[in-house]
This record gives C-alpha cells, structure tokens and sequence, in this order.
C-alpha cells in the first residue's frame, strides 16, 4: 500500500509491504519513501521496520539500524494523525485530506487557514482586521475558556479574508471564527 | 493514634488530582471518603477512588464544586464528620468554612474568621506589617468598583512605577494587571476590575510596587490546634507564566541558610499572629539583594506541596487531618526544615504549548506513567478519560527527586519521555526543552523568565529531528496499513475511535 | 562527571523489570541503551523503551537470554561498550564476564575470578572464614555427582539434623532441600542433585546446618576499584516462600544498632578479602539469640535493592555504572548505614496465590498502577503485553515508603488496594492479606514464617465481603447487558478479546 | 435482560433494566437479584445502580446508598468472568455456561473436574491415584513449568475417575491431565 503523507508542509509518499507473515499483529514491513531524504534509515531504499502494535500504538524497530522507538498515535478527523514520540509530538496528515478540510486550525501547509474556535468560550478580543496581513504565529483573537484567557494565533502568514465574530460572542467549539488566505 | 479513627469519615469538596490526593492520606489513616461530582466528571477517578459518591448538579462549577448548600447536605446525609476542601473551588471560601462549622461539620482548614482575614489582600498585609514582617510597598486600604481613577492614579504615584493592579480577592494571577507607566494605569485598571468581578465576584482592587526580577519563594507551614507552629523549609516557584506557577521546587537553588531560617521565622510569626491552624503557606518575594517581602498566605493546601513532602518525608495531607481532629504536631522542627535531596515538580496540563498553551481539553486515549526511582506521579485522570473543558485542565503533578538539583534534573529529563498522554496536546513538550534551558539547570531565574522568553518566541518548544520525521513517517504508514487490515481497529489507541465518538454522543 | 558519559553505550544482558531499570539509570546519566529480546518478548517494554534493540532467539532461555556469543556479538556490533547483565540469566556467571572481558567489553560487576569465586557456595564460605566471618556449620567440599550417598551420610550424621541440602551452583531455593531426619537425606540429595543439573548444569552439593526460625538478613554494598568498599543499612527478606524471598524490607524490624554495624563490618571483611568491585550482596542468617552466620553473596545487583535506594536515597544502578567506568565513590558511609524511614517491597507476580501459587502467564488487559505518596512500582509489563510463559513471572516490584515501619504498611495497604493488573491472577490477594497479619505486623516471623502458614491453610487469601458479591453480580450483569448492547465491544477490558484473539494466533 | 450468575457455587438470577438514556455510555439501571440475599443494596429491590465504562472495566455508584466501587472485567473462555475489586478477585460464570466447559480448571460449582494444565510443561510427579478420594485444595500432580515446581490441586472434594499423564510427560498448555468427579 501507498500512503501520502504530509509533515510540516512536506509531503512524501510512503510504500508499506509486509514481509512474511505480517499481518494483525505487525512483523516485518519494507518501507520505501519518496521525497526529501530523512532520518538514519531513510537512506536505504527500501528499508526494514519490525512494528508491534501496543496500548499506545505501535513499537518500532528498525532490524538495520537496531533503532527502537515507541509511538503514540491518535487519529483524527480529516486523516490527521497526532503522534507522540518519546521526545516530541509530530503531526502527520494522511493522504492529503488536510487540503480538503475546513475545521479547526486550518493546517500548517498551504492554502486557506478557516480558524475554528478550539472549545467552548467568550470572545473577548478581535486583534485583527478584514484584509489585514498576519504573519505566523500572530495573534488574532483572545477567548476566555476554562477560566483561561487564550490566544488564538495564525498558523502561517496570510491575509485575514473575513471574520465572522466579535468580542462579546459565545462560541461553540468547532465554530469558524475567521479565514486567513 | 485516636482509637476513634476507623468512625472517621472524610467528605471531599474536590475533584480531580487533588481529590484523589485526600483520598490517599484519608485511606492510609483509616479514614473512611466520600467524594461529590458533577455531571461531566461521573467516570473521572476520584470518583471512582472513593468509598463514596455522591452527584453535585451540572458541570459548570458554579452549578456543582461550588454549591455550599449541596455539599453541607451530602456530607450529613453520607455521615461524614470532616471536610477537606482541597484547593481552588471553596478552599480559601470563608461562608463555606462558617457554613461547615455551623453543621456540625469540622472544615479542613483554619478558621473561617482567619480565611477571611488572610484572604483579603490588604489585611493580610496588615496582618504581616503587625508581625514585623516586611511587606511589598503599596496602598494599603482597598480601592472598590466606585473608587474614582483620579484617586488610584494619585495612590499610583506614591506607589512608584512600576506597579500591579491586584485584585483584592485574586489569586493564581487572575485579576492581576502590571503596569510600567503612569499611561497604562486606566487600562490595567479596567480589565484587573473586569476579571476580579467576574471570577470573583468582587471587583476591589491595591496597587502594589512590582519588584524588578524577583524570585516567589515561599513557606508552607503547620500549625495544630495546641499553639505549635512547624515551618518547613522553602519552596521556589519562581517559574510562572502569567503568574500561575509552573515549576516547583525545593530547596530554592539559591536561598543562603540564614535567608531561610529568616524566612521560616517571619512565616511562623505571621501564623502565630492570626493563630492559624491546618496547613498555610506564606509566598515572599525574593529581591535581587536577598531581602525579602510578604506577599500573601494561602490559607490551603497548595498545589506544589508534594515537593515538600518529597524532601522532609513529612505528609502535610495527614497532617491536615490529623491537626482537624485535634491531635498535636509532633514533627521536630529539624525534620521540616532541613531538605534531604531535591524536589522538582511539573505541572502538566492539557495545553498545546506550540499554540499559546491553549487548552486542549478532550479524550485521553491512553496513558503510560513513569516508574522507577525517585518519581512521583499525582495524576487526576485515568485512560479513557475525557478532559471536560469546565475547569482547569491539570493532567498531573509530576514530581522527582534527585541527590542534589543536579540529579533531579537528569531524572526530570528521564521521566518527561517516559510520560506519553496519548490523544492529547500536553505542556509535556515545553517541559522537555525547559529542562535543558542553561539558565534552569543554574537556578538563574525570576518570576519573569518565562513570560520574557515566551513573549518573543515563535519556534516549537521541540523540533522532531531528521529520525522522528521518519519515525512519524513510518508509524503512520504502518498503522494506516494494520487499520486497512483491521489489525488496529478494536483496542490499542487507534480504535477507539468509534467507541469514543459513541460515547461523546451519548453524552450530549 | 567524566566528559566521556555521552560516548558511553550500555548493553542489558536482561529482560522485563530489571532491563528497564537499568535503561532509567543509563537515561539519567546520558548513556546509550541496547536491549535485547527473544521471539515472545518483541514488544516488551524493555525492548520499547531502549535506543536500539536487538533480537536475540526464540524464547526459551537457552536460545535467547543465555547466549553469550549472541549477546557478545549484539554489543559489538551495536558499538556498546558497557555490559550490565541485571539478575538471573547471566549475571553470577563468569564465563560471561569472562567473555565480554575478552571481547574488549566492560562487564558490569566484579572480576570474573570473584564471580567464580563467590559463587561456588563452599568456596564462598571459606572466603567467609578467612574473613573472620561466622559461619553455618556445614560440609566444606561439595560432594559431586559421583559422590557415593553413605559418604554424604556421614558427613551429614557430623553437620546434624535438621540440615540443607544446597547446590554448589544454586540460587533462589532452586536445587535446594530441607532435611529433618536421617532417613530423608536419600530423597533429597537426589531431588537437590536432579534440579541442580537441570538448572545449573552442575549437580554438586554441600550440606549446611539448619537454624531453627531464623531470619534471613542482608547488607548491600558498594565496592569501587580504587578500594573504597561501602556497606549499606541491612535488608529484612525474612518473609519467603519455598526460599524465594516473597517482602523485603530496610531497615529490619528487629536489628540491633551494635548488630548492624557488626554485620556491615562482616560484609565489608569478605568483599575486601576477594578484592571485590561493583554492587554486591552478603547474606546473612541471623538467630534468635542475635548472633549472624554468612549464608552466601551475591555478585550481582539484588530483585530487592530499591528498598535500600528508599532509605538511602543512593541510586544503587547508577553507582554500578559509574564504578564500571572507574569512577571513585563518594558517599558517605553515614548515609548509606543510616535508614531514613522505612521501605517495603512487594513482587508482584503472575501467579495465583489462592491455587498454590501456580503461574497464571497471560494477557494484561489493563494496568492501573497506585501513584501518589511514597510508592514507586518498578514494572516491566505494560497493558497489552502477554506475559510468557518462558521466565518467571514477575509483573512489578512494588516499593512502599514510611516514616515509620506502621506508617509505610498502612501505605502499603493503600497501594495494594489502587493496583490492578487486569486479566491474570496475581499475587496482589496475598499481599493484602498479608499485611493485616499480627506477626508481620510487629515484624515477628522467620525464613519459615510462611511456608509453615501455606502448609495449613486452605480458604482463599480474601475472602469477598457481600457487598463485593454483590458488586461482581453487578459489574458482571451490566456488562452482559452492555456488550449486548455493543457498548464494551471495542475498548476497555471487556471489548479487546477478540483483537488479542487475532494477535495470538498470528504469534503461533 | 436477565442474567443467570453463579459466584462461588451459588446461582442468582440478575435482571438489568437501563432507565432514561442509558445505553453505550452506561447510566442508570435497575437492578433485581433473585436468589440469596447479598450485599447493603441487596436488601432492596429493586436498586438502582449508575454504571459507566472505564478503562478497566465499570465504575458502579449506588445512589441510594453512595457506595462507589470500581470492577475490572475480564472475561473468559466459557462465560466465565473474573472480576478484579479493590481488594479481592471474584470469579463468576454468567448464564450456568461453566457446567458445560471442559478445559482448564474444572470450576469452583459442581459436577466433574477436569483438570487441565494450565501451563505448558513438564509433569514431575501425580500425587494421586485412580480411584482416590480428594479433599479440596488437595495436591494432585507437580509440574515443572516457568523454572519453578507447581503444585496443581484439586478445586473440590471428590474422587479421582481418570488419569491421563504420567511423570516425566511434556504437556501443552490445557491438556487435560486428571478428571475428578
């Protein structure tokens, strides 16, 4: 099987064929990546990764290198998928359906960023205006949710097309708050 | 030990972490525990900790923790004779405490009298100035909702800049507003009054004059209904963001020995003044000369005690109980003073700290706690857990302890990977690279290290390195590959998905 | 610290609980980790929680874990320099030492010569001797295989009765016989030689008095290469089950001061007589007029060293590592003589201790481990994970820590009751019935406390109230009533049958 | 729905009627035991009973009386269920399915015990002899198995009807080795 797979912005197209008797409980699966380089196996094309399933996802071993890791996978909706490595967190999205999308944070990639509220809460700032430019990471409104005041940021660059609150309104979670192009 | 313990029973007007906290100390005493719960936390593990259980009322907190009336009926009604208000909800709420009292219930904690006198900022600082104890220059009478702008800005100026607009009945940095110039005060002013009253429901205010790069040290204490006082040695709590601690620890990495015998002191006295009982803590703020002012007293348990107990062995939570019921302090005050080791505590909440720390609440999928040596893990969720989005999202208090700092530091950096909660964006991350900041492996900070870092950062607390890229790459292709042959589809993380989505609608 | 530590890459010649706490010390010190695995042991956590892992061999011992080419080859190629070999397996054998030494490797613990040395039970006894130290009275050479059984008859006849059966090569009762009377000793020798040959590859045995109730007492030390030897606060390992050591604690309920230090004085003797590095054992039996007798030594890090890590504070697998490596001893030998509070371990295995204690290996469905004050659980099983049925069944070793004996047993029932490891029986019943018992209360028992209690007792460990009846009536007719209903079908305990289901037939 | 639940020799008839919304998520029910009488709720009938799902199993509280206790459920071959409270582990058999299992350890009711391994092995002695009278918890074979010598014993008094291995015999994990009736 052929995934593509986003990761901050980059996408790679990512071939799993199991070996011998993999199957339900994992075992051996040749890998084969296309796209830029990365990581002390990706040099080898096609390489070899033993994966186990466990409670939190799946142990992976790599039989060349001898690396061992263990990760957490969550997915979510639009073929995103929330990985928890030892060290890190690391957004994946799966097959491109981040590019379809129109909830929540609006991605990292490319495109339009509709920015969703992420709870329920008031909005007690706007700090931005239609057509005004935003650079990453900018915020664009304060929410007060769970006795909190909360930035909300810009993922990436952009320009703010519209904004469909003001301070003042109750939000629920989910509910588009403004478009960045 | 009273042979009256095993009648003992314990309600607690609590939820989460904390709760379960009490839990704990009530069953290594005997105590029998009954905890309450509102609408959203039915499953959480407090709940299911307890002896007892009893439903509150909807979410909202104002709706259940906080429902005086409810929480005096569940605790006649189920029998119970104590009541642990942990901390945050009614914990520093004098009308609960009377209200208790007046039931016939003992309220884990001092006086309502004394909650009320500790509680108001600006009595509080009289109460200190009364104890020799020095105070942070500021106004000394409250500035309530009608107090006019000219006649805070002219106590301004005595003040001095710069300064903070403090809530009267604040607390955790809500309703705290700091101000650099004379310019600034009307606006600080407006929005320290609007938060206050909303949170609190009283929007007084004071100014205070703001130190320049203080350190927050404080003081927790004991003091039993027979006139002993027991000061322990300090916590350093210096790292905050937007004034609500972040890492604890104890000893502070810099206090000299004759500040902390000082400190102890001043501490004690300020207790000794109000005749305070139950557990306290004093916070001073630390100057860059080593003097050293009063801040305010929390008269609770606080949420960083665990550091303490880590250090002297001592279980303030017992004691808690134990003092209620009358019985005496027998702790030598060496024991309390006198840090064996060091303790670091991190508060790990269900926040993205790549998006501003913004809460994200929601189902924790799984969980895999740190073992081992020297850890210690107060959590208050369990796997399967659905973070409710109507209070503070704490995940756990994740504790270690080390030979000297050093050591608990390269502990802290084990234990931070070890620790996955799997659904969940987590402070987890920030942790991870503040414990390899040089200025936090030295002790160089103050309580606004982490809002200066934080105001001009921009980049992920951890970038993944060229191997977790492909890690990620990896496992996401062979997951999707199990999922498409069923291998994942019922157990592990990544089935649950239809459960959970089943259970959310169930829940509306 | 060396500036060498992040080049340093330790091999853990082991599995399950010991492999991982050997991984948290290497993580602390910044060190490198290989694991190692055999066939059922893929997705251990040992395994998940190293840098690199390695496969070994299918599961039997034998062809995985015992294979000192294998492993010698595995560290090599992986560029790991260091070699910790844990408990059991390969740790007290010098051949393997010997190899690694060969190989170019640093072996984690003493000479291969005082391996061999110590671990050939009557050559450890006249190291004992030369060392001043008492011993039992005993057989000086082992009889080997061929020895006739009247020569060992008369040497018994000289010994005494009640006396020991003991393989030369023995350890953990294994190859071990209890012996009343004279007409017993066939049976017994035969049984001890048969166990020994099958385990140990070596059938030799010696005999040894038997002491009448007494108990078994050890002191930990630390021994550097430069001469510093460091012996620790003694551990009580009195409570044991056909001689497998079942609770132990630090320091002993019933230690005199004068004993202690005369027992650690002995321990030191006999490690600097053998020139001996690394972390060690020395195992006394103490009688109840108070005087102690060398029992043997373990040239290996002990199951039961985190009791002694509570007390002291000292990090016993750090210390390994860090002498291995040359580095000179820095405790002081107060901290490590002097307990502060007091430190319960409990194993925790998978077995059914109403039904003998058979081994019940299998599926964990879930873990719920306790947290909170005072506990530390070193496990090497998480959820999901089928515990083979090829090793000792070990799931955790749980810690407790008091101020008090009293008070680290009230937690201990506390954390007893927080455990749950779902789908296998365990030994968490008899735990929980053990410490309401009077004897273990007031610390009165011997090595034969328990075995004389099992060898009477038939009802199950605890019994359940009604009200657990009727709660198991429940739970069981709801949870009919939601699988009906699709609702535990896929998650939690209930749901994840037939996943597993899927899982182990593809491992057959 | 009705249950028929044996625990510990002892049947009883459990029905279970949810109330209002409950469902996937668990809620209230309502609760009716017949049989002998159990337990502070028993007393009454019916009860009530709110019960949700966890991660072990179910969490129970009983309005009527606030006790709140936490089940791990797992269940077993033969609809046998083994439930894990706080303090103790409690078997039970839901809908008298056990009288008709024929692995494993026989169970704790009546009717023959076929005594299997649970374990694979190696027996090292049979203790017993065809046509000998066994008290419960009486030792019956040892077998050497996980390193260690393990007693298997008798569940139930009853006498010895066949035997099917003898010392020295590698047996797999549920090969029947006696049958006690």
């Amino acid at each position: 099987m052929i995934f593509e797979i986003e990761i901050d912005g980059t996408v790679r197209s990512v071939s799993v064929q199991p070996i011998g008797d993999a199957g339900a409980a994992g075992g051996l699966f040749q890998i084969r990546i296309v796209g830029p380089g990365v990581g002390s196996e990706g040099a080898r094309d096609p390489f070899l990764v033993d994966a186990r399933p466990t409670e939190l996802g799946l142990s992976l071993a790599y039989p060349d290198t001898g690396r061992s890791v263990d990760v957490a996978i969550t997915p979510r909706p639009a073929g995103e998928q929330l990985l928890q490595l030892p060290h890190v967190d690391v957004r994946a999205v799966l097959d491109g359906r981040r590019l379809r999308r129109d909830g929540a944070d609006g991605g990292a990639g490319t495109g339009e960023q509709r920015v969703a509220a992420p709870m329920p809460g008031r909005i007690l700032r706007v700090m931005v205006e239609r057509g005004q430019e935003v650079i990453a990471r900018q915020p664009l409104l304060v929410m007060e949710a769970m006795k909190m005041e909360n930035e909300i940021r810009a993922l990436r660059a952009g320009r703010v097309k519209d904004i469909s609150v003001a301070a003042g309104h109750s939000v629920e979670s989910g509910r588009l708050l403004l478009i960045i192009e | 030990m009273p042979a009256s313990r095993s009648a003992v029973k314990v309600l607690i007007a609590n939820r989460g972490e904390i709760a379960l906290r009490v839990i704990r100390a009530c069953r290594e005493l005997s105590f029998g525990t009954v905890a309450v719960y509102s609408d959203c936390d039915r499953s959480a593990l407090h709940v299911r900790a307890a002896d007892e259980a009893y439903h509150l009322g909807p979410s909202p907190a104002v709706d259940s923790y906080l429902r005086i009336d409810k929480l005096i009926e569940i605790a006649i009604r189920s029998g119970a004779t104590l009541v642990h208000p942990g901390y945050g909800f009614l914990a520093e709420n004098d009308t609960f405490a009377a209200a208790c009292v007046e039931a016939g219930l003992t309220f884990v904690g001092p006086d309502p009298h004394v909650i009320a006198l500790m509680g108001g900022k600006t009595s509080a600082r009289e109460v200190a100035v009364a104890a020799d104890v020095p105070i942070v220059p500021g106004t000394r009478e409250p500035f309530d909702a009608g107090t006019p702008l000219a006649e805070i800005a002219a106590a301004a100026a005595v003040v001095g800049y710069p300064l903070l607009v403090k809530a009267v009945a604040g607390g955790g940095g809500k309703g705290m507003r700091a101000v650099a110039r004379a310019e600034d005060l009307a606006d600080a002013v407006t929005t320290a009054r609007s938060e206050a009253g909303a949170a609190f429901g009283d929007s007084a205010i004071y100014l205070e004059r703001r130190l320049i790069e203080p350190r927050h040290i404080e003081i927790q204490l004991l003091a039993d209904r027979h006139g002993t006082v027991l000061p322990f040695v300090e916590r350093e709590c210096s790292i905050q963001r937007r004034h609500q601690k972040v890492v604890e620890e104890s000893p502070s990495p810099v206090l000299a020995p004759e500040t902390r015998e000082a400190m102890a002191a001043a501490a004690a006295r300020v207790a000794a003044q109000v005749g305070y009982t139950g557990a306290g803590t004093i916070e001073f703020l630390l100057d860059d000369s080593g003097a050293f002012y009063f801040l305010e007293m929390n008269t609770r348990l606080q949420v960083e005690h665990a550091v303490t107990e880590m250090v002297t062995g001592i279980d303030l939570v017992q004691w808690q109980l134990r003092i209620a019921l009358g019985e005496r302090l027998t702790v030598a005050p060496g024991q309390a003073l006198t840090p064996r080791g060091h303790a670091i505590e991190c508060r790990i909440y269900a926040e993205d700290p790549d998006r501003g720390f913004l809460p994200s609440p929601g189902l924790v999928r799984a969980l895999s706690v740190p073992g081992g040596p020297g850890v210690r893990d107060d959590r208050g969720v369990a796997a399967c857990f659905d973070i409710p989005t109507f209070y503070d999202s704490l995940i756990s208090k994740l504790i270690v302890w080390g030979e000297t700092r050093e050591d608990a530091i390269s502990r802290l950096r084990r234990v931070l990977d070890e620790y996955r909660v799997v659904g969940v964006s987590t402070t987890l991350p920030f942790f991870r690279w503040l414990v390899d900041q040089p200025a936090f492996a030295v002790g160089r900070f103050s309580t606004t290290y982490l809002d200066d870092i934080l105001a001009t950062r921009s980049e992920p607390f951890v970038l993944p390195t060229n191997d977790d890229t492909l890690d990620a790459l990896v496992a996401t292709a062979v997951a999707g590959w199990l999922r498409a042959h069923r291998a994942l589809s019922a157990g592990g993380s990544v089935g649950r998905a239809w459960r959970d989505t089943g259970r959310r609608e169930s829940l509306r």
